[in-house]
C-alpha cells in the first residue's frame, strides 16, 4: 500500500507541476504551488522524513505561498499572455540532460534497498550511539544539533542574512509613506492638509515675530 | 481497513486536483485547494495508523493550521486584491463604530 | 501492475524526480515572468529535496525516531533527513529575497517580464 | 471487537463521504453548489474517519496521547472548516454574483472556456 | 454591519491556542518530530493569522519592525554564544558537553538553548517579512518616487497640525 500512495503521489506531483508550468494566471499559480508543496510534504510523510514534511508542511503550504501572495498584490496578477508557444532551445536542452540523468539513474540501487552504499556509512553510526552520546530519542534533532551544530549555526545566520536583505530592499525607514496614509485616510488628499497647514502657519506667522518662534518649535520637535 | 480509507482519500485528491486544474473560477480553486489540505490532514492520520506508529499527529495539526492561514490569505487577496489595503475597511469600521475593540 | 506492487518502485521515483527536475528547468530557461521563475525555482528545489530523501529511505524502516521499547527497529536514514532540513529552511530564504527582487525592480520598472526589463535597460 | 466493528464502519461510511462528495465537487455544474459538496467533505468525511481511527487507538501503548491530538485535530477541522466555506462564499458572492443568477454563472463560465480554447 | 464577525470570532480564539502548540513544538522537539525551526515559523504563523483578519496596523501595533529585528539580532546571538561558552569552559566550539559535569545533561543543555536560538530567529525573521511584504502594499506601485525630505517634512506637518492649531 505504501508503495502504491508513493507512485500515486508522485504522479499528482508531476501532474500538478506540469499544470504550474501551463498556467498564464500567477495567481492560479501560486495557489497551485500551495498545493504542490502539500503533496511533496505528503510524500516526504511517506517516505519516512517526518521532520522534513513538518518543515515543508510549515514553510512551502504556509509561509512561502502567503509570501508569493504578498508580492503578488504588490506588483501584476497576469502574466503577458502573447506568446502561447513552446521554447525549442530550452526544452531541447531539459530533454537532453533529463536523459543524461535517467541514464545515469539506471545505476542508482533501488528504492528503500537496505543495502545501498547511503546507508553503510555514518548513519549507522548515529543510529546507534546517538542515544548514548547525546540524548534525545529523535535522532534527526541529535543530528542537526550536535553533531552537525556549525551546519545548524550557518543555517541561521543564512535566515538572518535574508532578512537583513530583505531589510535593505523594502524596509528603508519604517514608517508610512504619505501616498500610503493617504489610502489609508480613506482619500483624504494629505498634500492638500499640508498646503493648508503651511497658509494657516503663515497666517500665524506674519501678524507677530512670537507666535512664529512657537509654530517653529512645535514643528521641530514633532 | 485502514487501506479502504487511504485508498478513498487517495481517489478524493485526484478528483480534487482535476478540479483545480479545470475549475473555471477562481473559486473553483480555492474550494478544491482548501478540500484538498483537509484530505492531507486525514491521509497523515490513516498512514501513522497503517504504518503502525501513530505518534506523529502534531503534523496533522499543522498541515490542518497552514491550510487554514493559506485559505484565509488568499480570500484576504481575492476580497481587497491585497493583503494590507483591508486596513482601510478595518480602520472606516473603527471610526464609525464606538463598540469596536 | 502487481509485479510492482511486490518489488516496489525500484527506480520509479528517480525518474519522477528527474522529470520534475527539467520541469523546473524548463521554466527557468524559457519563461519570461520573474513570479513564474520563481516559482519553478521552488519546484526544482523541492525535485532535489525529494532525490535525498528517496536515498535515505529504507523498506521497513520507520521514521528515525527512537521506538520506545524496541532494540530491532529499522530506522531510515537520518543524515539526508537533516541535510534536506537545512535546505528547505535556506530554501525559503532565498524565495524570500528573491521575491524582494521581484517587487523592486516591480518598483523600477513597472513590469515583471524580462524582455520588457532589458528593452527599458537599453540592450534588449 | 465491537469497537472494531464500529471503527470498521465509520472508516468505510468516511470513505463512501470522501469519495462521493469528491466526485460531486468535480461534476456539479455551478460554483455554490459545488461548494455544498465541499463543505461536506471538509467536515463529515474527516469527522468518521478521524472518529473510526480514534475507535483504534485502545491498540497502542501511548493511545490515550494519540487519542487526544485526534480530538484536538478533529475540533480544529470543524472550527476551521466551516469558517473558511463561509469566508469563501462571502468572498464569491461579493466579487462573483448572487447564488441565485445561475445563468450569469454559466455564462461567465462559458466565457472563460472560450477563452481558454482561443488561446 | 461588523465586518467578518464569523472570521474574527473563531481566529481571536485560535491565536493564541496556535502560539501554544508553537511553543509545545519547540520544546517537544526532541521527543517528536519538530524543533526550533519549525517552531518559529508555527509562531510566526499566529501572527500572520491575526494580521490577516484584523489588520496590518494593529499587529504593528502589538509588534513593532524594530522590536522583530532586536529579536532575530538576539536569537542568532543567543546561538553563537553557547557556543562561546563551551569554548571559555575549555571544549570545542558548540561541543555541549562542557556545560554541565554529566556529558549528557550538557548535551541536553545545549540542544534546549540552540533550539531556543534558532526558534527565536526564525520567528522573528518571518514575522518581519511578512510585515514587510504586507506593509509594502500600503504604497501604491507606481513609479513615481517619494523623496525622504519631502517625506519626512509631510509627516510633520502632519503630526505637528494638532500642535499648530493647539497655539492660539
Amino acid at each position: 500500500m505504501t508503495e502504491l500512495m508513493d507512485v500515486l503521489l508522485f504522479l499528482f506531483l508531476v501532474i500538478t507541476a506540469f499544470g504550474i508550468i501551463r498556467m498564464r494566471d500567477l495567481f492560479a499559480a501560486v495557489m497551485m504551488s500551495g498545493l504542490f508543496s502539500l503533496l511533496s510534504a505528503c510524500l516526504f510523510m511517506v517516505m519516512d522524513a517526518v521532520d522534513v514534511a513538518f518543515t515543508e508542511a510549515a514553510v512551502g503550504a504556509g509561509i512561502s505561498t502567503v509570501l508569493m501572495l504578498a508580492t503578488l498584490a504588490i506588483t501584476k496578477r497576469e502574466e503577458r499572455g502573447d506568446r502561447r508557444r513552446v521554447e525549442p532551445l530550452p526544452l531541447l536542452l531539459c530533454f537532453a540532460i533529463g536523459s543524461l540523468l535517467i541514464y545515469g539513474t539506471l545505476d542508482m540501487p533501488a528504492y528503500g534497498d537496505p543495502e545501498a552504499p547511503v546507508h553503510t556509512y555514518m548513519a549507522p553510526r548515529f543510529i546507534e550511539k546517538s542515544k548514548a552520546e547525546v540524548g534525545p530519542p529523535n535522532i534527526v534533532t541529535s543530528v542537526l544539533a550536535s553533531y552537525r551544530g556549525y551546519d545548524t549555526f550557518g543555517e541561521t545566520t543564512v535566515v538572518f542574512t535574508a532578512l537583513v536583505g530583505v531589510l535593505l530592499l523594502l524596509g528603508g525607514r519604517l514608517r508610512l509613506r504619505p501616498s500610503s496614509t493617504m489610502d489609508i485616510t480613506m482619500g483624504v488628499d494629505l498634500r492638500a492638509v499640508k498646503r493648508r497647514q503651511a497658509e494657516r502657519r503663515q497666517a500665524v506667522v506674519d501678524p507677530s515675530a512670537a507666535g512664529d518662534d512657537a509654530a517653529g518649535d512645535n514643528g521641530g520637535a514633532a | 481497513m485502514f487501506a479502504v480509507a487511504m485508498l478513498a482519500i487517495l481517489i478524493c485528491m485526484a478528483l480534487l486536483i482535476a478540479r483545480a486544474f479545470t475549475g473555471p473560477t477562481v473559486f473553483d480553486r480555492i474550494l478544491a485547494i482548501n478540500s484538498f489540505g483537509t484530505k492531507t490532514v486525514l491521509l497523515i492520520a490513516v498512514l501513522g495508523f497503517m504504518t503502525g506508529r501513530p505518534d506523529f499527529l502534531d503534523l496533522a495539526l499543522v498541515y490542518a493550521l497552514m491550510n487554514f492561514i493559506g485559505t484565509i490569505a488568499v480570500l484576504r487577496f481575492t476580497r481587497y486584491g491585497d493583503l494590507s489595503a483591508f486596513d482601510r475597511v478595518l480602520e472606516a469600521e473603527h471610526h464609525t463604530d464606538p463598540n469596536w475593540p | 501492475m502487481i509485479e510492482l506492487l511486490e518489488q516496489g518502485p525500484g527506480l520509479y521515483n528517480y525518474w519522477m524526480v528527474v522529470v520534475l527536475m527539467m520541469l523546473g528547468l524548463y521554466v527557468l530557461m524559457a519563461e519570461r515572468n520573474l513570479v513564474k521563475k520563481v516559482i519553478g525555482l521552488n519546484i526544482f528545489q523541492v525535485s532535489v529535496i525529494m532525490l535525498y530523501i528517496t536515498m535515505g529511505k529504507v523498506t521497513g524502516g520507520t521514521a528515525p525516531i527512537y521506538v520506545e521499547g524496541s532494540e530491532d527497529a529499522i530506522y531510515s536514514n537520518p543524515v539526508p533527513h537533516v541535510l534536506m532540513l537545512t535546505a528547505i529552511v535556506v530554501g525559503v530564504a532565498t524565495v524570500a529575497l528573491a521575491l524582494a527582487l521581484v517587487v523592486r525592480i516591480h518598483e523600477e520598472f513597472g513590469t515583471l517580464e524580462e524582455d520588457e526589463i532589458q528593452a527599458a535597460e537599453g540592450h534588449g | 471487537m465491537i469497537l472494531d466493528v464500529l471503527s470498521w464502519l465509520l472508516l468505510s461510511g468516511g470513505a463512501v463521504v470522501l469519495v462521493l462528495t469528491g466526485f460531486l465537487i468535480l461534476r456539479m455544474p455551478t460554483f455554490y453548489t459545488r461548494l455544498h459538496a465541499a463543505s461536506v467533505n471538509e467536515t463529515l468525511g474527516p469527522a468518521l474517519i478521524l472518529i473510526g481511527l480514534a475507535l483504534q487507538t485502545g491498540d497502542y501503548a501511548n493511545g490515550f496521547e494519540v487519542l487526544l491530538k485526534l480530538l484536538l485535530v478533529l475540533v480544529f477541522l470543524l472550527l476551521t472548516g466551516p469558517v473558511a466555506s463561509h469566508a469563501l462564499a462571502k468572498a464569491a458572492i461579493t466579487n462573483l454574483v448572487m447564488p441565485g443568477q445561475f445563468k450569469r454563472i454559466q455564462s461567465q463560465e462559458q466565457q472563460e472556456r472560450e477563452r481558454k480554447e482561443q488561446r | 454591519m461588523k465586518h467578518n464577525r464569523i472570521l474574527r470570532v473563531p481566529v481571536k480564539s485560535l491565536v493564541p491556542l496556535i502560539m501554544m502548540f508553537g511553543l509545545y513544538v519547540q520544546f517537544h522537539g526532541d521527543y517528536g518530530p519538530g524543533g526550533g525551526f519549525q517552531a518559529g515559523v508555527i509562531f510566526a504563523a499566529a501572527i500572520v493569522l491575526y494580521t490577516l483578519v484584523f489588520g496590518l496596523r494593529r499587529a504593528r501595533r502589538a509588534i513593532s519592525l524594530r522590536a522583530l529585528e532586536i529579536t532575530v539580532a538576539v536569537g542568532v546571538l543567543l546561538y553563537g554564544s553557547v557556543g562561546f561558552v563551551t569554548m571559555m569552559l575549555g571544549g570545542h566550539f558548540l561541543g555541549y558537553d562542557r556545560l554541565a559535569h554529566d556529558p549528557l545533561h550538557g548535551q541536553h543543555y545545549g540542544i534546549l538553548l540552540i533550539e531556543l536560538g534558532v526558534g527565536i530567529t526564525v520567528a522573528g525573521v518571518i514575522t518581519a517579512l511578512f510585515f514587510l511584504f504586507a506593509g509594502r502594499g500600503l504604497r501604491p506601485a507606481t513609479r513615481e518616487r517619494v523623496e525622504p525630505e519631502e517625506d519626512a517634512t509631510l509627516e510633520e506637518s502632519f503630526e505637528g497640525a494638532g500642535a499648530v492649531e493647539g497655539t492660539p
